[in-house]
This record gives structure tokens, sequence and C-alpha cells, in this order.
């Protein structure tokens, strides 16, 4: 049972820890994505943008489980060795490690924070049903080491006064939060973030940022996010790539795409 | 100013994480167990126990069952009447084929082979939903029963299919009186709803609820879809099982298979929808608007008509029962569409604040 | 010989199916355009047939007392939408489905409370006999009441299409069907559209209520013919029409196809279930049913 | 405030729980009156209980109740459920000065419910007509009482009966019957009966179950066209039996030779089948019809004085209300017999009840007396016998009313009562009992 611990020092990008490769999924005759491949390092904070139904959420599905695509390879990296996947299913890739939120909030709404975050660390718990209906030796210790765990996410998103309301009665900002505990009590290797800060007002965007940041920091943990607020996206990712009807157009530092004509005319409408 | 959690400061997390956290619940449950478990045996007579408390305890056990289903994974179900008959029969033939075989080990084997059969039919749930899945459940409803009826073995070769329970004994004790039956009954059942407690306090009720509450991100974040309904269907079947086991075993005495019709498998849905779905409290609470409720209208009608000294005609009376207890149906339900366990939630909030208004 | 009892048997299952989508076609209804699972269709099938029966047995005339019982149910179902759903509107679905529960105790009790608990014959002038010329010359029996019956379910399907296709009530159900704000756009409350579905629902109750009543004669166990639209309904869909009416026809000739050839070797008697289980495992490869939209969860 | 109903409920139970004890000392012999008026077998429920008590009325009225013990009753409504029957159970049967004199359960479910709760109570648990058949073996079920006749004994007469208008049981050799059963422990009961006669007489049977409730039929009664049996017996209950008739008319099959169960065999199972119900045969151990002194005794000092238990006056003479009053008979003929040896004009426990039931001897004299000859038969228990009379008269539907078509037809006990006895003695071996010495009773 460990806590997560912040690994010292700054964190450095490293080598590429997950490729994707030419990938591509449809819905009947809609095309999502088209053959679309890029990469992400290790420690990075990795940026998906692109215009509205550009496929950048149908991207992050894709990455774990949630969709499957038709075409196309993804190769994650574990340890020293590869792994390749043409299809995997969400179970499996939280297994692997890989944690993330939801454009819309995909909290448990019946459930209080305490319970949702707790949910993000059930691939931790040994214990089987039986021990936990008897609620005693193991199974009570474990319990409470999560919890204590569990605690440490709270503290850090600043969220100790809601532990023990229903995330349904929550406003919007503070789910996105509890959202985003919920993938960190799993303690990812690689968090994907959909649109994290969307629906917020400065200050909250501000906080999220700052939460971001630190996990990234702290944790070393690699970072793929969805994010339509430019200031944000050129602020903190290292490398962005940008997909536009389910292709991508440009892929570079947030400087390099900035100045991407087709980036441009993707943004401004431009007719194809 | 009786009832408040103020200055009960919890300094660790074992104490947070208890059943009742508040000092006035743990001594109103202490209360509660100790004039069950001592004073009503002691006292109540046999209409009490017998036809009252018995069913009341096992009913609610049932609902249990059907509340971790229904009200912790989100599984609708109509087929508990089945695994409670799957749970009688099961111990019937349990005591009979194995000499001196323990009465608790008998109830235990037979709850494992409702849960068997729960699974079996909870397979449906990995691709269905909602009303779908309810209505599939109806096919264990009707071949579980059809395959009592049909099967001798069952029955032990009974003519007509009927079986008797046996008596009652551990190591030799027997448990032959309402108020004994009315005791085992009664520890069976809080043993029961105290490990159901735990289970749904722990990772296991977590993970019914994720999935219970948005499937698509319960399994993002790892928890298995399959695993975990069908572990519901499991436990809700087995504890539907014992329901049954202690239904033909304590209360009844002698079972035909129409025992568990699909009438008693609705009434046990009632029992969770008013209780309250997702509780435990409500399963009881459920149980008792069910089961209790019609009774007393029953009675309460006997004394109104005495009182006035009216003669109303008898089947006037009997369908009026019936009318307001739907009425009533209807009535608590726009009232608090929770259940009833949710009014005495709200109940207590309010008296936490009593006498202040806010 | 044997292919003509096969013919029969078939004959024989597909009108029974007819009889079942009668009563499936009033839970499609509510559910269309409530998504709610009326528990009480049963029970209101039972309340317009002994209605309706209590009023010729009165003496009545069978039309004056077709319009009467008629004008009971659209009564019934405006109490309903009154009574019963406006308070709960934007509840859960399982809450819904509760209240008709007690909608139908109370259905039930009222029912036996005004006109008694004795069973009552119905006849509406068909007989239900075999007809001769097709026994005696290719010996299959075939009721003529059962060919009514089909007729009176196609004519109220078609009634029913006619319904949701022309009049402005019948569009703004359909909208309301796929999506409760598009309704209102349309300019009819959603409280007056339920009003009028479940009245429809109650019109439906009544005709499945004297096809029934023929067959049963009237009494409470007319309330379990609802119990036989069930596999219909997860068959067919419980938001399609059409898919109660095949499902109707498919579990129909299944399950007496069933008893028929397979029941003797099993004991007899599998038709309480056989019809779930053609349903489940239909569902474990169409999980939409047939006729419904194929869903994909989006996040 | 919305949670008083429910501590309400509680607290009223609570009373009814402990007033139940409280009864003056009387002159009163109580019979709880435990029956349905509500749900789908209402007719039948409210029907008999209705008579029984009519008939408790005549005698209280007529002769001051039973050799001046006045009989009292209460109404419990069970809706035909196993719990609401138990409770209903509970809540009488200390009732009366001397506790509940027996219990009509009035369903086979309620019935099993109750027999061993009877049998400690010390409490007779009488279903006539109905009930566990084995449960006949008095040995074995002290305090069960299924009189009358059971359905293997009503089984055997009806091929007796078959049999006559086959012209002699030699020509059933051949013959083909069907067995058409409501699924369930009542309907599956007379299997193996009719099972051992198609092996002695040399018929064939076979049986076709229906499912409950038995409200479509099509699939069965196809399979009985093909069979093409010369009979088809009818064991239904509820709505499967009008809508067997009307099925049986739809595939043409004569209703002159369907035989119905007496729980097939009321009115309100022929009206609903209308026309199609016309000549169709149901066993019955109470015969039908209003022209009988004890009925007439009932109009008069009951209903003309404006006391009748049914609204419907047109109902006395029917099956149920029939049925009704014979149990009333058979309920108070044995108070009288146990007063007979307890002590006479003094109200009987369940334990004296026990006995005046198995001393109960009801011959043709004291049918006579009683103003019912030719309504019900002449009957005499047993400690070993709990069923006495196993006769069963047999009738027809004409279109508008039964009309009886048979003499008391015996059943055959030789065949019977073996397969009865080997049945009790699996439950005792079962169940731990020790069988009675009805030698030693007295």
């Amino acid at each position: 049972m460990t806590v997560p611990q912040p690994i010292a020092g700054a964190q450095r990008v490293g080598e590429v820890v997950l490729a994707v490769e030419n990938v591509s999924l449809s819905f009947g005759g809609v095309k999502a994505l088209v053959e679309v491949s890029f990469d992400v390092r290790e420690h990075e904070v990795r940026a998906i943008i692109g215009p509205n139904g550009a496929g950048k959420s149908s991207m992050l599905n894709v990455l774990n489980g949630v969709y499957h695509a038709q075409k196309g390879t993804i190769r994650l990296r574990q340890g020293a060795a590869w792994r390749e996947f043409h299809d995997m299913d969400s179970h499996e890739a939280a297994a692997l490690g890989i944690a993330r939120t939801f454009q819309n909030i995909a909290l448990f709404k019946g459930m209080t924070v305490l319970d949702n975050i707790m949910t993000g660390r059930n691939l931790k718990m040994r214990c089987n049903f039986l021990q936990q209906a008897l609620w005693a030796g193991p199974a009570k210790k474990e319990e409470l080491a999560h919890r204590r765990a569990a605690e440490e996410i709270i503290d850090f998103l600043e969220i100790q006064h809601i532990r023990k309301t229903p995330v349904g009665r929550l406003p919007y900002g503070l789910q996105k939060r509890v959202e985003l505990g919920r993938a960190l009590a799993a303690e990812p290797t690689l968090l994907l973030l959909d649109e994290p800060m969307a629906g917020m007002n400065l200050e909250e965007k501000q906080d999220m940022c700052r939460f971001v940041l630190d996990v990234n920091d702290h944790y070393g943990t690699t970072i793929v996010l969805i994010e339509h607020d430019m200031g944000v996206v050129m602020d903190i990712s290292d490398r962005v790539v940008v997909l536009d009807y389910g292709r991508r157009i440009a892929d570079g530092t947030p400087d390099e795409v900035r100045s991407n004509q087709a980036v441009i005319d993707a943004y401004l409408g431009v007719a194809h | 100013m009786l009832y408040r959690e103020a200055g009960q400061f919890k300094s660790t997390y074992a104490q947070d994480q208890q059943i009742f956290p508040i000092l006035q619940d743990r001594v109103a449950i202490a209360i509660l167990l100790a004039v069950a478990f001592l004073l009503v045996p002691a006292f109540g007579n046999q209409y009490w126990l017998g036809a009252i408390l018995t069913p009341f305890l096992i009913f609610s056990l049932a609902a249990l069952g059907l509340n971790i289903l229904t009200g912790y994974a989100g599984q609708l179900s109509l087929g508990t009447a089945a695994f409670m008959a799957v749970g009688a029969f099961m111990t019937y033939n349990f005591v009979l084929r194995i000499p001196g075989i323990p009465i608790l080990a008998a109830f235990v084997l037979a709850g494992l082979c409702a849960a068997a059969v729960g699974i079996v039919f909870g397979l449906p749930s990995v691709r269905i939903k909602g009303f779908y899945l309810a209505v599939a459940t109806l096919a264990a409803q009707f071949f579980v029963l059809w395959v009592l009826q049909r099967v001798g073995w069952f029955s032990n070769y009974s003519t007509s299919g009927v079986i008797t329970a046996q008596e009652i004994a551990i190591l030799g004790y027997r448990f032959d009186t309402p108020a004994k039956k009315y005791l085992l009954t009664l520890a069976v059942v809080a043993a029961m709803a105290l490990l159901a407690k735990n289970l749904m306090r722990s990772e296991t009720g977590r993970a019914f609820m994720a999935v219970r509450d948005m499937d698509v991100a319960a399994s993002v974040v790892g928890i298995p879809m399959m695993k975990t309904k069908l572990l519901a269907f499991a436990i809700s079947s087995f504890y539907a099982g014992v329901a049954g086991a202690l239904h033909a075993f304590t209360y009844l005495g002698t079972v035909e298979p129409e025992a568990y019709s699909l009438d008693l498998s609705f009434r046990i849905l009632f029992m969770v929808i008013i209780g309250g779905v997702g509780s435990i409290l409500g399963s009881f609470l459920g149980a008792g608007f069910i089961i209790l409720f019609p009774i007393f209208l029953n009675l309460a009608s006997g004394w109104v008509s005495g009182l006035f000294g009216v003669e109303i005609s008898f089947a006037v009376v009997s369908n009026l029962e019936v009318i307001i207890f739907g009425g009533l149906i209807i009535f608590f339900l726009i009232a608090e569409p929770h259940g009833l366990a949710r009014l005495w939630q709200i109940a207590k909030e309010k008296l936490r604040l009593w006498p202040f208004p806010h | 010989m044997e292919f003509v009892f096969f013919v029969e048997v078939l004959a024989g299952g597909l009108l029974a199916g007819v009889m079942y989508a009668l009563v499936a076609l009033g839970f499609v209804l509510i559910y269309k355009a409530s998504g709610v699972f009326n528990f009480a269709q049963g029970a209101m099938v039972f309340f317009a047939a002994l209605t309706f029966v209590s009023l010729t047995e009165a003496g009545w005339n069978f039309w004056l007392a077709l319009v009467v019982t008629l004008a009971a149910m659209v009564l019934l179902g405006i109490a309903t939408e009154r009574v019963v759903l406006r308070p709960l509107v934007n509840q859960a679905p399982i809450t819904l489905f509760m209240a008709t529960i007690g909608l139908t105790f109370v259905l039930e009790g009222l029912s036996q409370m005004i006109w008694g608990s004795q069973p009552h014959g119905l006849e509406l002038g068909v007989p239900d006999v075999p007809m001769e010329w097709l026994s005696q010359r290719w010996n299959v029996n075939i009721s003529q009441f059962d060919l009514f019956a089909a007729l009176v379910a196609g004519v109220l399907v078609a009634v029913l299409a006619l319904f949701f296709q022309k009049t402005r009530i019948g569009r703004a159900l359909r909208a309301v069907a796929d999506d409760h704000q598009a309704a209102l756009a349309v300019g009819i409350p959603l409280q007056h559209i339920w009003a009028i579905v479940w009245a429809v629902a109650g019109f439906v109750a009544l005709v499945a209520g004297l096809m029934w009543g023929v067959r049963n004669g009237v009494q409470y166990a007319l309330t379990f013919v609802a119990l036989k639209a069930l596999p219909v309904l997860i068959l067919g869909g419980f938001e399609s029409i059409l898919g109660a009416i095949v499902g109707g026809l498919i579990i129909g000739a299944t399950e007496k196809l069933a008893e028929v050839y397979l029941g003797p070797f099993v004991g007899g008697g599998i038709e309480s279930w056989f019809a779930y289980v053609v349903a489940l495992v239909f569902l474990l490869f169409r999980p939409e049913g047939l006729f419904g939209e194929k869903i994909i969860d989006r996040v | 405030m919305k949670r008083i109903p429910l501590v309400v409920t509680l607290g009223l139970v609570a009373a009814a729980g402990y007033s139940a004890g409280a009864w003056a000392q009387a002159k009163e012999q109580f019979v709880p009156v435990n029956s349905y008026w509500v749900g789908p077998y209402a007719a039948g429920g409210s029907g008999i209980a209705g008579a029984m008590i009519d008939y408790f009325k005549l005698l209280n009225a007529r002769d001051g109740g039973i050799n001046g013990v006045k009989v009292t009753w209460e109404k419990c409504e069970t809706e035909y459920r196993n719990d609401r029957g138990v409770e209903c159970y509970e809540r009488s049967k200390k009732k009366g000065p001397t506790g509940a004199t027996l219990i009509h359960p009035l369903s086979t479910g309620i019935t099993y419910s109750l027999i061993d709760k009877g049998t400690a109570d010390k409490i007779p648990i009488v279903s006539i007509g109905y009930g566990r058949t084995d449960a006949a073996d008095g040995r074995v079920f002290p305090y069960v009482f299924p009189m009358i006749t059971t359905y293997w004994s009503q089984n055997t007469a009806k091929i007796k009966f078959i049999g006559a208008r086959e012209g002699g049981m030699d020509k059933l050799k051949g013959k083909k019957i069907v067995n058409l059963y409501h699924d369930s422990a009542y309907g599956k009961e007379t299997i193996p009966v009719l099972d051992a006669q198609a092996k002695i007489y040399g018929f064939q049977v076979t049986h076709i179950a229906v499912p409950h409730p038995g409200n479509e039929q099509q699939a069965q009664w196809l399979q009985v066209r093909q069979i093409k049996p010369d009979w088809v017996i009818l064991r239904g209950w509820g709505v499967m039996n009008p809508t067997a008739l009307k099925a049986a008319a739809k595939v043409g099959f004569p209703r002159t030779k369907i035989m119905g169960v007496w729980w097939s065999g009321a009115e309100e199972d022929v009206i609903p089948a209308g026309d199609a119900a016309k000549g169709y045969i149901a066993a019955g151990f109470n015969a039908p019809g209003s022209n009988f002194p004890v009925l007439k005794e009932i109009q008069k000092y009951v209903y003309a004085k404006g006391q009748g238990e049914l609204e419907d006056k047109s109902r006395i003479g029917t099956i149920y209300y029939n049925r009704g009053v014979l149990w009333g008979i058979l309920t108070t003929e044995a108070v009288r017999t146990a007063q007979g040896r307890f002590g006479k004009g003094q109200p009987m426990t369940g334990e004296q009840v026990r006995w005046g039931l198995e001393n109960l001897n009801i011959d043709e004299k004291r049918l006579k007396e009683l103003g019912a000859v030719g309504f019900m038969q002449p009957l005499k228990l047993s400690c070993a016998d709990h069923e006495g009379g196993g006769q069963v008269k047999f009738q027809q539907w004409d279109g508008r009313q039964w009309k009886v078509i048979s003499d008391w037809v015996p059943s055959d006990q030789k065949l019977v009562r073996p397969m009865i006895e080997a049945s009790a003695a699996q439950y005792a071996k079962e169940k731990g009992i020790t069988p009675r010495d009805c030698s030693k009773e007295k």
C-alpha cells in the first residue's frame, strides 16, 4: 500500500511512452477519426486541440478503450517492453495505469465525493467481498489505508468540506475537480483529461491549471488533455496535436502550431 | 436538542467509518436490538411472533437481497420469489439427504444454490438494462418454479410437489416454539443485515453503486462490468435464498412451489421501491409497509365500523382497504419519491436542527 | 394430416399472438409518450370490460354502454394525469412505475367495489367456434372470433397510425416521444398530451378487455392478461406499435408450437416460461429489440 | 408528520395483538370466518363465507345456537394469500371463550401453512373438498380434516361415473382420457391416482398441464383435438375453467364429454363461458338448487328479517352458497357431537371439537332433521379416517342452471386408502412423527 509520493525535482520530458499509429474510427457512415498518428512522451503535457467535431473526444475514447478503433494500433510502453493494442477495453486500460476525466463529467452521482474518489482506488484493493462483508482484519485495515490515500487527494484538491456530499448536489466546477480526484486516486501513469476547464470561470480555471501542473510536477504523471481555451493550452502544454474533421493537421510545440496555416484556416473555418 | 452530533469529534478514520457515527444512533440501535432479542421473545405472544414479526423479518431479508441488486447495483429484477423458492426447496433437500446437518449450514448451502441460479439468470444483465432486464428476469421466475414442479426429486417425489420443513435443530437444540423460531430468524436477519451494510460501505458496494450510476465511467476506473453485475446477482440471490429457507422453515412450515409466485416477486420489489432504493433501512421500512400496513387497515376498518356501529358490507370494506393501500402508495411517492428511508433521513435532519427552524 | 395439424397450431398461435398484441399496445402507447411502464394496464383492461359488461347487463344499449365506458376511461386518463403523474413529473422511471402499481390497487379495488366480484359472460355476436367450411373441407379449425379479433387489431393499429400521422395531437405525441423539449415547441402542454395518451390507452384497454372478455369471461382474472404482453414487449420493444404486433405474432406462434411439439417431452406447461426465454435469447443478440434503434453510449 | 401512519400502524397492530385474549367469558362458540372478498376468487370466497354465516345465523335465530350456545364469528380477509391467512389464523385463534372452534383456511396454500400451527395449538384445520389429501390419515395428521371427499376419492368416483356412462367398467379398456390440470400442487395431486386406475381398467390417460392462470389454452386444446380422447377431466381453478370450455368449443370438442372437479363446477365457472358451457358435467359434494328445507329455513329465519349476509339473494341455491351451508352444518354438528361427550350447552375447545369431528356421524336420520337430505351425503369419521364420506354427485349445466344427473357415486377406497396411508407415512418419516395408535383413542 503506497501513497503517491512526489518524485523529487522537476520532471524532465522523457522517452515516448505511447504511440498512436494510423487509427481510424467511424460510427455508421460518419468518420470520426481518419488515420491519426501521434506520440506522447513520458512526463509531458500533451494537448489535443481542434474545432468542434474534430474527433478529439473520440481520440481519448479510443485511447482508453471506451470506443474501439476499426483500424490502427496503439502502442504503450510498460517499463522496457512495448505492448501493442488493436482493441483494448476500458477496464484493461485502467489496469495499465490510464485514468481519465470526461467532457460531460462522468461521476457517480448518487455517491459521495469520498466514495467517488475511493472508486478510483478499486484496482488497488486486494480483499475479496467475503472479507469486506466481515469488516474485520485485513479488509478493515485496507479500507482505512485507502481512505488515508483518498484523503490526501482530497487535501490536495482542497475539497475537504464536501467529502460527504453526494456529488449530484455539487456545482459544476467542483464536480470537475472531484472527477480529477477520482482519476488521480488510481495513481495513473497516463492521465487523459477531456476539457478539464470547460464551463469554468477564470478563478476556477486558474485553480484547475494549478492542479494539472502540480500533478505533472509532483507525481510525474504524463498528461494528455483536450482543451478549448487556447491561452491555457499554450501555457501549460509541452506539445500540441491538432485535429480537424478527424484528421491530424498539425503536431508540434505550441509556438509551431500557433503559426501553422492549416490550423489557422481550420479555426477560422476556411472551406476545405 | 437531544439529537445532534455537535461536539462528537472523530480523530481517526476508523471512527468516521463506523456504521453509526453519531452516538445517539448507536444508543438507539443498541436499545432496539436489546428489545428485539430480549424483550420481544419474553413478552410477545404467538400472534406477534408468529404472524407479524417473523414474516416481517423474513420479507425484510428478501427485500434487502433485492435492494442489493436493484438499489445498489441498479439491476431491476422480478425473480426474487424464484430464488426464495430455490432456498426453501434446497434447504429441505439438504436436511433430508444429509442426516444431522446443522440447519445454518443447510441455509448457507441452499443460499449458495440460489446464488448459482442467480448468476445464470443474471447473465442477460451483461447486455440488457432497465425494464427490459426486469422482464427478462421473469424467465427465471417462471422457469425455476416450473422445474421445481416438474422434477420430483426436489420435493422428494411428493405427489403434489409440496415440501414440509423438517424440525429445526442446531447441535440437538430444537427451535420448536414461535419464540425460538423468531429468535433464530432475528439472529440470521440481523447478522445478514450487518454483513450487507459492511459490504455496501466497502469496495464491493462502491463498485455496485458505480455500475448503477454510470456503467461506462465504472469501467473506465477499472471496475469489471460483468463480474460486478454477476456478483450483485449472486449476493442478492443468496439473500433471497436464505429468506426463502426461513420462510419455509421458521414461518410457514409446509410450502408448495406456488407460494413463491410472481405475485411475491412483485411485492418484494414494491418493498424496495417504497422503502427506499439503495438503503438497508429502507428494506425494513418497505417490508413493514407492504406486509403490515394492509393488516393494520384491516384491523382499523373493523374498529371504525365497530366504533360507529355502521354495518358496511365486508366486501366493500375489503375493497376499500385495497383502494386506500394503493392511494397511500401514490401519496407516499408524491410526498417523497425516494422512499420511506429518505423520509426518515429528512426527519432526522429536522430533528438535528430542532428546536431551531434552520 | 400432420401438416394440417401444424398449420392449425401455427395459425392458432398467430391468432393468440394478436390477442397478446392487443394488450401490449396499451403499454407501448404510454411508454412511448411518457416513458412510464404502466403496471396498471391489466387493471385498466379489467375495469373497462367490467364497466361495459355491467352496463349492458343492466339493460343498456350496446353502443350507449360502449360510449359511456369510453367516457369513463377518458376521465380515468385525465384523473391519472392530474393526481398521479403531474406531481411526479421528472421523477425516476422506477418511481413512476411504482405509482402505477398504486394505481393498480386503486383500480382493482374500485372495480370490485362498484360492480361486485361475480364473473360475467360476454358475447359480441361473433361466435367463437370453428368455421364450418374450413373444417369440413380442410379439417382445419379456425375460429371466426379469432379472425374477428385479428380484424379488430388491424383496424385499431390503422386508427392509431392515422391518429399519430394525421392529427395535430398525434404529431405532438410523436414529438413528445422523441424529445420532451421539442414537444413544448409544438404548443401543446405536456400535461394535456399525457392525459390524452392515457385516455387513448384506456380506449385500447377497453378493446383488449372486450376481446379477452369473450374468451375468459369478464372477471378479475382479466388483470392477468397483462402478463401475456410482457414477453411481447421485450421482443417488440417498449416504444414500437409495429413491434407490439409483430412481437405478439412471433411470441404467440413460437409458444404454441413449443407447447405442442416440445411440451410433451418435458412434462408440459412450458408455455409459462418459453415466451420469456425466446425473448431473452433474442435480446442477447439484439438488445434494442425488433424495431428499436441501436443505442450507442455517448460519453 | 409524514411518518405518522407507520407509527400508528405499529401501535394499532400491537393493540390488536393484545386485545385478542381479552374476551368475556360467555356461552358462545367462536368460529373464525377467514375468507377472501377481494381478488380473482372473491366470488367463491364471499359466497362460501356468507353462506356459512347465514347458517350460523339460522341456528342462533331458530334454535338459540347449539344447545343454547350461541355461535359467534369474525370475518377476516386473507386475500387468498398465505401470509394473510396465517395472520388471520393467529389473530382469531384465541378469540371467544374457548378460542377458535376450528379453522376453514379456504385455500390449499393456507391449509399447508396452518398444518403445523393448528397441530401445535390444538385447533382442527378443516379443509372440506380441498387441502392436503394424505391428511385423511388421522393417525399422522390428528388435527387436519380434509373432510367429506378428497381429490383422490373424487377421482375414482369420476372414473366409475365414466364407466357407467360407457356401459360398464370393462368398457373402459382402450378408452382415452385426458387429464387437463392446473399446473400447481392442487392440479397435480390426482396424477398418481389416475395412473393407477389407468393400469387397473386399461384406459389410456394423458396429463396436460395448463400454466397458471390458464387464461390462454389454445395449445392444450389443440393437443386434446389431436389425441381425440373419449373424456376430458378438467382439473381447473378460477379463470382456467371458462377458458377451457370456450377453447373446447373452439376446437369442436363436445362439452358433454368434459368432466370437471368441484372447483370447476360452480355457476361462476360456467357463466363466463356462455353457450360454450352447455352440456358440461362437473362433480360435486354438495347439491345445487334452493329446494332444500335447510335453505328454506335460512330464507325464513334470516333473509326474511333482512339479516342475510349476501346482498344478492338469488345466490342462494348456487353451488358456492350451498357449499358454505354444508361447511356450516359440519362445523356446528362437530361442536354438537363434542358437546354430547364434554358437556351439553357448553362452549367447546379446539381439542374437544377435534374429538367431535372424529366421532361425527351424520346418518340419513340426522340429515332429515337437518333438512339436508340429498343436499349432502351421510358421513362418519373416525380417528384414522378424517375423510368420512367419499361420495360424489354429478351435475350438468343446461345453460341456465346445474342439474343433478346422478345419485351419490361411491369412491374406490380400496385403491385410495393405501395410497393415502403410504403418502402419510412418508410425511411422518420426514417429519419424525410417530403415528397415533387409534385403538387407544376413546
